[in-house]
Protein backbone atom coordinates (compact mmCIF):
# COMPACT_ATOMS: atom_id res chain seq x y z
CA UNK A 1 0.00 0.00 0.00
CA UNK A 2 1.50 3.82 -0.69
CA UNK A 3 -0.08 6.80 1.30
CA UNK A 4 0.90 10.50 -0.12
CA UNK A 5 -0.54 12.98 2.83
CA UNK A 6 0.48 16.11 4.44
CA UNK A 7 -0.29 14.39 8.18
CA UNK A 8 1.72 13.15 10.84
CA UNK A 9 1.73 9.21 11.05
CA UNK A 10 3.01 6.89 13.84
CA UNK A 11 5.58 4.49 12.62
CA UNK A 12 3.96 1.87 15.41
CA UNK A 13 0.46 1.97 14.40
CA UNK A 14 1.05 1.54 11.18
CA UNK A 15 3.62 -1.57 11.89
CA UNK A 16 0.68 -3.15 14.24
CA UNK A 17 -1.90 -2.41 11.08
CA UNK A 18 0.29 -4.48 8.61
CA UNK A 19 1.03 -7.13 11.11
CA UNK A 20 -1.94 -7.52 12.94
CA UNK A 21 -3.69 -11.53 11.97
CA UNK A 22 -1.30 -12.53 9.69
CA UNK A 23 0.60 -15.52 11.59
CA UNK A 24 3.07 -16.09 8.39
CA UNK A 25 4.81 -12.99 8.78
CA UNK A 26 8.33 -13.32 10.88
CA UNK A 27 10.02 -10.48 9.81
CA UNK A 28 9.21 -7.19 9.66
CA UNK A 29 11.51 -4.11 8.64
CA UNK A 30 10.66 -0.33 9.14
CA UNK A 31 12.36 2.59 7.54
CA UNK A 32 11.49 5.75 9.13
CA UNK A 33 13.09 9.09 8.15
CA UNK A 34 13.66 11.83 10.08
CA UNK A 35 13.90 15.76 9.32
CA UNK A 36 17.43 16.38 11.32
CA UNK A 37 19.36 19.43 12.03
CA UNK A 38 21.65 19.24 9.52
CA UNK A 39 21.59 18.44 5.81
CA UNK A 40 23.21 20.60 2.88
CA UNK A 41 23.22 23.50 5.48
CA UNK A 42 23.63 23.83 9.16
CA UNK A 43 21.23 24.18 11.48
CA UNK A 44 17.69 23.35 9.83
CA UNK A 45 14.61 24.13 11.63
CA UNK A 46 12.26 22.69 8.92
CA UNK A 47 11.73 21.35 6.11
CA UNK A 48 8.90 21.93 3.66
CA UNK A 49 8.66 19.35 1.12
CA UNK A 50 6.57 19.96 -2.43
CA UNK A 51 5.78 16.94 -4.88
CA UNK A 52 4.02 16.08 -7.76
CA UNK A 53 0.60 15.00 -7.08
CA UNK A 54 -0.61 12.69 -9.47
CA UNK A 55 2.88 11.25 -10.66
CA UNK A 56 4.12 10.43 -6.63
CA UNK A 57 1.29 8.42 -6.52
CA UNK A 58 2.22 6.82 -9.74
CA UNK A 59 5.59 6.34 -9.08
CA UNK A 60 5.24 4.44 -5.47
CA UNK A 61 3.18 2.39 -7.20
CA UNK A 62 5.68 1.50 -9.52
CA UNK A 63 8.44 0.92 -6.94
CA UNK A 64 6.08 -1.24 -4.43
CA UNK A 65 5.28 -3.20 -7.55
CA UNK A 66 9.00 -4.10 -8.24
CA UNK A 67 9.84 -4.73 -4.89
CA UNK A 68 6.90 -7.18 -4.42
CA UNK A 69 8.08 -8.82 -7.97
CA UNK A 70 11.49 -9.19 -6.46
CA UNK A 71 11.11 -10.21 -3.32
CA UNK A 72 8.54 -12.60 -1.28
CA UNK A 73 6.98 -10.33 0.65
CA UNK A 74 3.64 -10.60 2.38
CA UNK A 75 3.00 -7.12 2.60
CA UNK A 76 4.47 -3.58 2.23
CA UNK A 77 3.45 0.08 3.18
CA UNK A 78 5.18 3.58 1.91
CA UNK A 79 3.74 6.70 3.09
CA UNK A 80 5.18 10.12 2.50
CA UNK A 81 4.56 13.37 3.56
CA UNK A 82 4.55 16.90 1.87
CA UNK A 83 3.85 20.10 3.88
CA UNK A 84 6.01 21.72 6.26
CA UNK A 85 7.42 19.71 8.71
CA UNK A 86 9.28 20.45 11.97
CA UNK A 87 12.57 18.65 13.47
CA UNK A 88 12.69 15.41 14.58
CA UNK A 89 9.42 14.92 12.44
CA UNK A 90 8.88 11.76 10.07
CA UNK A 91 8.94 12.09 6.52
CA UNK A 92 8.51 9.00 5.18
CA UNK A 93 7.85 5.37 6.63
CA UNK A 94 9.08 2.34 4.25
CA UNK A 95 7.54 -1.15 6.28
CA UNK A 96 7.83 -4.59 4.65
CA UNK A 97 6.97 -7.43 6.01
CA UNK A 98 7.92 -12.01 4.89
CA UNK A 99 8.56 -14.95 6.19
CA UNK A 100 12.09 -14.40 5.92
CA UNK A 101 14.21 -10.91 7.30
CA UNK A 102 16.69 -10.86 4.31
CA UNK A 103 13.78 -10.09 1.87
CA UNK A 104 12.21 -7.78 4.44
CA UNK A 105 15.63 -5.83 4.76
CA UNK A 106 16.56 -6.08 1.32
CA UNK A 107 13.13 -4.89 -0.09
CA UNK A 108 13.26 -2.06 2.48
CA UNK A 109 16.30 -0.78 1.49
CA UNK A 110 15.84 -1.10 -2.08
CA UNK A 111 11.92 1.00 -1.65
CA UNK A 112 13.80 3.57 -0.16
CA UNK A 113 17.16 3.86 -2.23
CA UNK A 114 14.42 3.94 -5.13
CA UNK A 115 12.40 6.75 -3.55
CA UNK A 116 14.96 8.26 -3.27
CA UNK A 117 16.22 8.74 -6.74
CA UNK A 118 12.57 8.26 -8.27
CA UNK A 119 9.52 10.05 -6.42
CA UNK A 120 8.96 13.33 -7.45
CA UNK A 121 9.45 14.98 -3.96
CA UNK A 122 11.35 18.08 -3.27
CA UNK A 123 13.03 19.53 0.12
CA UNK A 124 12.93 23.48 0.94
CA UNK A 125 15.30 23.65 4.14
CA UNK A 126 14.77 26.19 6.32
CA UNK A 127 17.57 27.40 8.55
CA UNK A 128 17.51 29.39 11.86
CA UNK A 129 19.35 31.82 10.11
CA UNK A 130 15.74 32.61 8.01
CA UNK A 131 17.21 31.04 4.62
CA UNK A 132 15.96 28.82 2.75
CA UNK A 133 17.29 26.39 0.49
CA UNK A 134 16.34 23.45 -2.28
CA UNK A 135 18.69 20.16 -1.40
CA UNK A 136 20.11 18.98 -3.98
CA UNK A 137 20.51 15.55 -5.40
CA UNK A 138 23.16 13.11 -3.98
CA UNK A 139 25.42 10.94 -5.75
CA UNK A 140 25.59 8.67 -2.66
CA UNK A 141 21.66 8.56 -3.28
CA UNK A 142 22.57 7.93 -7.42
CA UNK A 143 24.93 5.35 -6.30
CA UNK A 144 22.46 3.53 -4.08
CA UNK A 145 19.68 3.24 -6.51
CA UNK A 146 22.26 1.68 -8.97
CA UNK A 147 23.31 -1.36 -6.59
CA UNK A 148 19.80 -2.65 -7.73
CA UNK A 149 19.91 -2.25 -11.22
CA UNK B 1 -0.98 21.64 -23.17
CA UNK B 2 -0.25 21.88 -19.58
CA UNK B 3 3.26 22.87 -18.01
CA UNK B 4 4.51 22.15 -14.90
CA UNK B 5 7.32 23.11 -12.99
CA UNK B 6 8.61 22.09 -9.83
CA UNK B 7 10.82 23.35 -6.67
CA UNK B 8 13.71 26.10 -7.91
CA UNK B 9 12.38 25.73 -11.71
CA UNK B 10 9.23 27.03 -10.38
CA UNK B 11 10.34 29.75 -7.76
CA UNK B 12 12.76 30.92 -10.46
CA UNK B 13 10.31 30.95 -12.80
CA UNK B 14 7.42 32.25 -10.83
CA UNK B 15 5.00 30.00 -11.98
CA UNK B 16 3.74 26.50 -10.68
CA UNK B 17 1.87 26.03 -14.63
CA UNK B 18 0.69 27.56 -17.15
CA UNK B 19 -1.57 26.04 -20.26
CA UNK B 20 -0.46 26.81 -24.02
CA UNK B 21 -1.49 26.24 -27.08
CA UNK B 22 1.61 24.44 -28.63
CA UNK B 23 2.18 26.34 -32.45
CA UNK B 24 1.92 24.15 -35.09
CA UNK B 25 6.00 24.05 -35.77
CA UNK B 26 6.52 22.72 -32.37
CA UNK B 27 6.30 18.69 -32.54
CA UNK B 28 8.80 17.49 -30.01
CA UNK B 29 9.87 17.49 -26.95
CA UNK B 30 13.43 19.89 -27.97
CA UNK B 31 10.92 21.87 -30.09
CA UNK B 32 8.93 23.01 -27.19
CA UNK B 33 12.45 23.57 -24.91
CA UNK B 34 13.49 25.86 -27.45
CA UNK B 35 10.01 27.45 -27.77
CA UNK B 36 9.88 28.10 -23.79
CA UNK B 37 13.55 29.62 -24.08
CA UNK B 38 13.27 31.77 -27.12
CA UNK B 39 10.53 33.81 -24.26
CA UNK B 40 12.63 35.82 -22.48
CA UNK B 41 16.25 35.43 -20.43
CA UNK B 42 14.61 33.98 -17.11
CA UNK B 43 13.48 30.78 -19.22
CA UNK B 44 16.53 30.83 -20.72
CA UNK B 45 18.57 30.60 -17.72
CA UNK B 46 16.57 28.36 -16.07
CA UNK B 47 16.85 25.84 -19.02
CA UNK B 48 20.77 26.63 -19.75
CA UNK B 49 21.43 23.45 -17.84
CA UNK B 50 19.22 20.73 -19.06
CA UNK B 51 21.58 18.18 -16.85
CA UNK B 52 19.88 19.75 -13.74
CA UNK B 53 15.95 19.62 -15.50
CA UNK B 54 14.04 16.18 -15.29
CA UNK B 55 11.22 16.10 -17.75
CA UNK B 56 8.01 13.64 -17.07
CA UNK B 57 5.35 13.59 -19.81
CA UNK B 58 2.03 12.76 -19.03
CA UNK B 59 3.23 11.69 -15.42
CA UNK B 60 6.09 9.48 -16.87
CA UNK B 61 9.96 10.60 -16.62
CA UNK B 62 11.40 10.35 -20.63
CA UNK B 63 14.95 11.32 -21.51
CA UNK B 64 14.35 11.10 -25.10
CA UNK B 65 13.15 13.91 -27.80
CA UNK B 66 9.71 12.18 -27.54
CA UNK B 67 7.00 13.41 -29.83
CA UNK B 68 4.45 15.91 -28.42
CA UNK B 69 1.45 14.29 -30.06
CA UNK B 70 -1.57 13.51 -27.87
CA UNK B 71 0.22 14.99 -24.55
CA UNK B 72 -1.59 16.59 -22.08
CA UNK B 73 0.61 16.96 -19.54
CA UNK B 74 4.54 18.04 -19.23
CA UNK B 75 6.46 18.57 -16.25
CA UNK B 76 10.30 19.96 -15.77
CA UNK B 77 11.77 20.35 -12.18
CA UNK B 78 15.10 19.61 -10.26
CA UNK B 79 16.02 16.13 -9.68
CA UNK B 80 14.05 15.00 -6.26
CA UNK B 81 14.80 14.40 -3.72
CA UNK B 82 12.49 13.06 -1.11
CA UNK B 83 12.99 10.73 1.17
CA UNK C 1 21.24 -0.48 24.83
CA UNK C 2 19.82 -4.43 25.15
CA UNK C 3 16.74 -5.73 27.51
CA UNK C 4 16.49 -9.63 28.00
CA UNK C 5 12.96 -10.21 29.05
CA UNK C 6 9.80 -12.48 29.30
CA UNK C 7 7.87 -9.68 28.63
CA UNK C 8 5.87 -8.28 25.62
CA UNK C 9 6.98 -4.62 24.23
CA UNK C 10 5.83 -2.21 21.75
CA UNK C 11 7.49 -1.72 18.74
CA UNK C 12 6.33 1.70 18.37
CA UNK C 13 7.15 2.50 21.73
CA UNK C 14 10.77 1.64 21.47
CA UNK C 15 11.28 3.46 18.34
CA UNK C 16 9.58 6.47 19.61
CA UNK C 17 11.78 6.57 22.71
CA UNK C 18 15.09 5.89 20.69
CA UNK C 19 14.46 8.91 18.77
CA UNK C 20 12.61 11.33 20.42
CA UNK C 21 14.46 14.58 21.43
CA UNK C 22 17.34 13.76 19.40
CA UNK C 23 17.04 15.80 16.51
CA UNK C 24 20.49 14.27 14.72
CA UNK C 25 18.67 11.41 13.84
CA UNK C 26 17.77 10.93 9.91
CA UNK C 27 16.81 7.24 9.95
CA UNK C 28 15.63 4.40 11.91
CA UNK C 29 15.74 1.00 11.24
CA UNK C 30 13.58 -1.76 13.06
CA UNK C 31 13.66 -5.44 12.72
CA UNK C 32 11.05 -7.08 14.92
CA UNK C 33 10.53 -10.63 14.86
CA UNK C 34 7.19 -12.37 15.05
CA UNK C 35 6.50 -15.84 15.73
CA UNK C 36 5.34 -17.77 12.37
CA UNK C 37 2.50 -20.55 11.82
CA UNK C 38 5.19 -22.01 10.11
CA UNK C 39 9.16 -23.18 10.72
CA UNK C 40 11.22 -26.58 10.79
CA UNK C 41 7.30 -27.84 11.24
CA UNK C 42 3.91 -26.98 10.11
CA UNK C 43 1.21 -26.19 12.28
CA UNK C 44 3.41 -24.22 15.00
CA UNK C 45 1.05 -23.08 17.43
CA UNK C 46 3.47 -21.19 20.25
CA UNK C 47 7.45 -20.98 21.07
CA UNK C 48 9.46 -21.35 24.08
CA UNK C 49 12.71 -19.35 24.09
CA UNK C 50 15.36 -20.91 26.53
CA UNK C 51 18.23 -18.65 27.01
CA UNK C 52 21.64 -18.68 29.05
CA UNK C 53 20.84 -15.99 31.37
CA UNK C 54 24.63 -13.49 31.98
CA UNK C 55 25.90 -15.30 28.81
CA UNK C 56 22.97 -13.98 26.60
CA UNK C 57 23.67 -10.49 28.32
CA UNK C 58 27.38 -10.76 27.90
CA UNK C 59 26.62 -11.60 23.79
CA UNK C 60 24.01 -9.15 22.83
CA UNK C 61 26.38 -6.14 24.72
CA UNK C 62 29.57 -7.65 22.89
CA UNK C 63 27.60 -7.75 19.48
CA UNK C 64 25.82 -4.17 19.84
CA UNK C 65 29.60 -3.19 21.00
CA UNK C 66 30.40 -4.50 17.36
CA UNK C 67 28.08 -2.47 15.54
CA UNK C 68 28.72 0.35 17.23
CA UNK C 69 32.00 0.61 16.46
CA UNK C 70 31.49 -0.52 12.63
CA UNK C 71 28.71 2.20 11.88
CA UNK C 72 27.85 5.40 12.47
CA UNK C 73 25.06 4.91 14.98
CA UNK C 74 23.56 7.58 17.19
CA UNK C 75 21.81 4.97 19.24
CA UNK C 76 20.74 1.39 19.21
CA UNK C 77 18.55 -1.47 20.72
CA UNK C 78 17.91 -4.99 20.78
CA UNK C 79 15.16 -6.51 22.99
CA UNK C 80 15.19 -9.97 22.71
CA UNK C 81 12.52 -12.23 25.24
CA UNK C 82 12.41 -15.06 26.78
CA UNK C 83 9.72 -17.81 27.74
CA UNK C 84 6.49 -19.09 26.11
CA UNK C 85 5.09 -16.93 23.06
CA UNK C 86 2.09 -17.00 21.26
CA UNK C 87 1.07 -17.14 17.15
CA UNK C 88 2.02 -13.59 15.90
CA UNK C 89 3.84 -12.54 19.03
CA UNK C 90 6.87 -10.22 18.86
CA UNK C 91 10.18 -11.73 19.82
CA UNK C 92 13.50 -10.14 19.27
CA UNK C 93 13.01 -5.94 18.22
CA UNK C 94 16.65 -4.35 17.21
CA UNK C 95 16.05 -0.65 16.35
CA UNK C 96 19.03 1.47 14.82
CA UNK C 97 19.25 4.97 14.41
CA UNK C 98 21.71 6.90 12.66
CA UNK C 99 22.24 10.28 10.63
CA UNK C 100 22.46 8.11 7.15
CA UNK C 101 20.53 5.09 5.93
CA UNK C 102 23.02 3.06 4.95
CA UNK C 103 24.48 2.58 8.55
CA UNK C 104 20.87 2.24 9.88
CA UNK C 105 20.10 -0.31 7.32
CA UNK C 106 23.81 -2.47 7.49
CA UNK C 107 23.74 -2.24 11.30
CA UNK C 108 20.32 -3.30 11.66
CA UNK C 109 21.08 -6.64 9.18
CA UNK C 110 24.22 -7.16 11.03
CA UNK C 111 22.61 -7.15 14.59
CA UNK C 112 20.16 -10.00 13.75
CA UNK C 113 22.69 -11.65 11.71
CA UNK C 114 24.99 -12.13 14.22
CA UNK C 115 22.34 -12.19 17.30
CA UNK C 116 20.27 -15.36 15.09
CA UNK C 117 24.17 -17.47 15.50
CA UNK C 118 25.84 -15.59 18.73
CA UNK C 119 22.97 -15.39 20.90
CA UNK C 120 22.64 -18.18 23.58
CA UNK C 121 18.80 -18.62 23.07
CA UNK C 122 16.80 -22.00 21.88
CA UNK C 123 13.36 -22.41 20.29
CA UNK C 124 11.39 -24.86 21.24
CA UNK C 125 8.29 -24.95 18.80
CA UNK C 126 4.74 -26.50 19.92
CA UNK C 127 2.58 -27.59 16.89
CA UNK C 128 -0.98 -27.90 16.97
CA UNK C 129 -0.46 -31.73 17.36
CA UNK C 130 0.80 -31.47 20.81
CA UNK C 131 4.02 -32.22 19.73
CA UNK C 132 7.40 -29.97 20.62
CA UNK C 133 10.56 -29.56 18.58
CA UNK C 134 14.13 -27.76 19.02
CA UNK C 135 14.64 -25.70 16.32
CA UNK C 136 17.65 -26.48 14.11
CA UNK C 137 20.45 -24.52 13.46
CA UNK C 138 20.09 -23.15 9.66
CA UNK C 139 22.90 -23.53 7.05
CA UNK C 140 21.21 -19.74 5.73
CA UNK C 141 21.74 -18.00 9.05
CA UNK C 142 25.27 -19.06 9.24
CA UNK C 143 25.99 -18.38 5.79
CA UNK C 144 24.31 -14.38 6.20
CA UNK C 145 26.30 -14.16 9.56
CA UNK C 146 29.66 -15.06 7.68
CA UNK C 147 29.21 -12.07 5.37
CA UNK C 148 30.22 -9.28 8.21
CA UNK C 149 33.63 -11.39 8.55
CA UNK D 1 32.69 -25.79 39.14
CA UNK D 2 29.24 -25.71 37.99
CA UNK D 3 27.62 -27.22 34.64
CA UNK D 4 25.13 -26.16 32.73
CA UNK D 5 22.82 -28.09 30.32
CA UNK D 6 20.31 -26.06 27.58
CA UNK D 7 18.07 -27.11 25.57
CA UNK D 8 17.75 -30.87 23.97
CA UNK D 9 20.95 -31.58 25.88
CA UNK D 10 19.04 -30.49 28.78
CA UNK D 11 16.12 -32.53 27.85
CA UNK D 12 18.09 -35.65 27.12
CA UNK D 13 20.13 -35.60 29.75
CA UNK D 14 17.40 -34.83 32.75
CA UNK D 15 18.91 -31.89 34.09
CA UNK D 16 20.02 -28.07 33.73
CA UNK D 17 22.93 -28.12 36.18
CA UNK D 18 25.26 -29.83 38.15
CA UNK D 19 27.94 -28.75 40.60
CA UNK D 20 30.76 -31.09 39.95
CA UNK D 21 34.18 -31.47 42.00
CA UNK D 22 36.90 -32.34 39.26
CA UNK D 23 39.29 -35.60 39.80
CA UNK D 24 42.69 -34.32 40.08
CA UNK D 25 43.51 -35.95 36.68
CA UNK D 26 40.76 -33.30 34.77
CA UNK D 27 42.89 -30.50 33.88
CA UNK D 28 41.18 -29.71 30.75
CA UNK D 29 38.12 -29.69 28.65
CA UNK D 30 38.59 -32.61 27.11
CA UNK D 31 39.54 -34.59 30.02
CA UNK D 32 35.71 -33.19 31.43
CA UNK D 33 34.13 -35.10 28.34
CA UNK D 34 35.78 -38.01 28.19
CA UNK D 35 34.83 -37.88 32.72
CA UNK D 36 31.01 -37.38 31.52
CA UNK D 37 30.45 -39.50 28.95
CA UNK D 38 31.97 -42.21 30.60
CA UNK D 39 29.29 -41.60 33.22
CA UNK D 40 26.34 -43.83 31.56
CA UNK D 41 24.96 -44.65 28.62
CA UNK D 42 22.96 -40.99 27.90
CA UNK D 43 25.83 -39.05 28.51
CA UNK D 44 27.88 -40.66 26.12
CA UNK D 45 25.08 -40.52 23.49
CA UNK D 46 24.49 -36.76 24.22
CA UNK D 47 27.86 -36.36 23.51
CA UNK D 48 28.51 -38.63 20.73
CA UNK D 49 28.27 -36.31 18.59
CA UNK D 50 30.42 -32.50 18.96
CA UNK D 51 29.44 -31.37 16.14
CA UNK D 52 25.97 -30.84 17.38
CA UNK D 53 27.42 -29.34 20.89
CA UNK D 54 28.72 -25.68 21.75
CA UNK D 55 30.78 -24.76 24.79
CA UNK D 56 30.73 -22.16 26.94
CA UNK D 57 33.48 -21.73 29.66
CA UNK D 58 32.82 -18.69 32.23
CA UNK D 59 30.10 -17.36 29.46
CA UNK D 60 32.36 -17.32 26.95
CA UNK D 61 32.73 -19.55 23.67
CA UNK D 62 35.57 -21.61 23.37
CA UNK D 63 36.19 -24.23 20.47
CA UNK D 64 39.76 -25.26 21.57
CA UNK D 65 40.46 -27.85 24.45
CA UNK D 66 41.17 -24.77 26.67
CA UNK D 67 42.52 -25.85 30.63
CA UNK D 68 39.92 -26.02 33.85
CA UNK D 69 42.35 -24.28 35.53
CA UNK D 70 40.01 -21.55 37.99
CA UNK D 71 36.82 -22.15 35.75
CA UNK D 72 33.68 -21.38 37.50
CA UNK D 73 31.13 -22.55 34.87
CA UNK D 74 31.23 -24.46 31.95
CA UNK D 75 28.22 -24.64 29.69
CA UNK D 76 27.08 -27.66 27.08
CA UNK D 77 24.34 -26.67 24.81
CA UNK D 78 23.46 -26.85 20.86
CA UNK D 79 23.69 -24.70 18.33
CA UNK D 80 21.76 -21.04 19.06
CA UNK D 81 18.41 -20.67 17.45
CA UNK D 82 17.23 -17.22 18.40
CA UNK D 83 16.13 -13.95 16.60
Amino acid sequence: MIIVQDAAFDTGAEIKRLTDNNTQIGAVVSFTGLVRDFNDGANVQSLTLEHYPGMTEKELEKIEALALNKWDLTDSLIIHRYGKMELGEAIVLVVTASAHRSDAFEAAAFLMDWLKTKAPFWKLEENSSGSENWVKERSSDIDAAKKWD
Amino acid sequence: MKILYFAWLRTQLGMAEEVIELPENILKLEDLLEHLKARNAVFEAAFSDMKVIRIAVDQEYVTDNVSLEGVQEIAFFPPVTGG
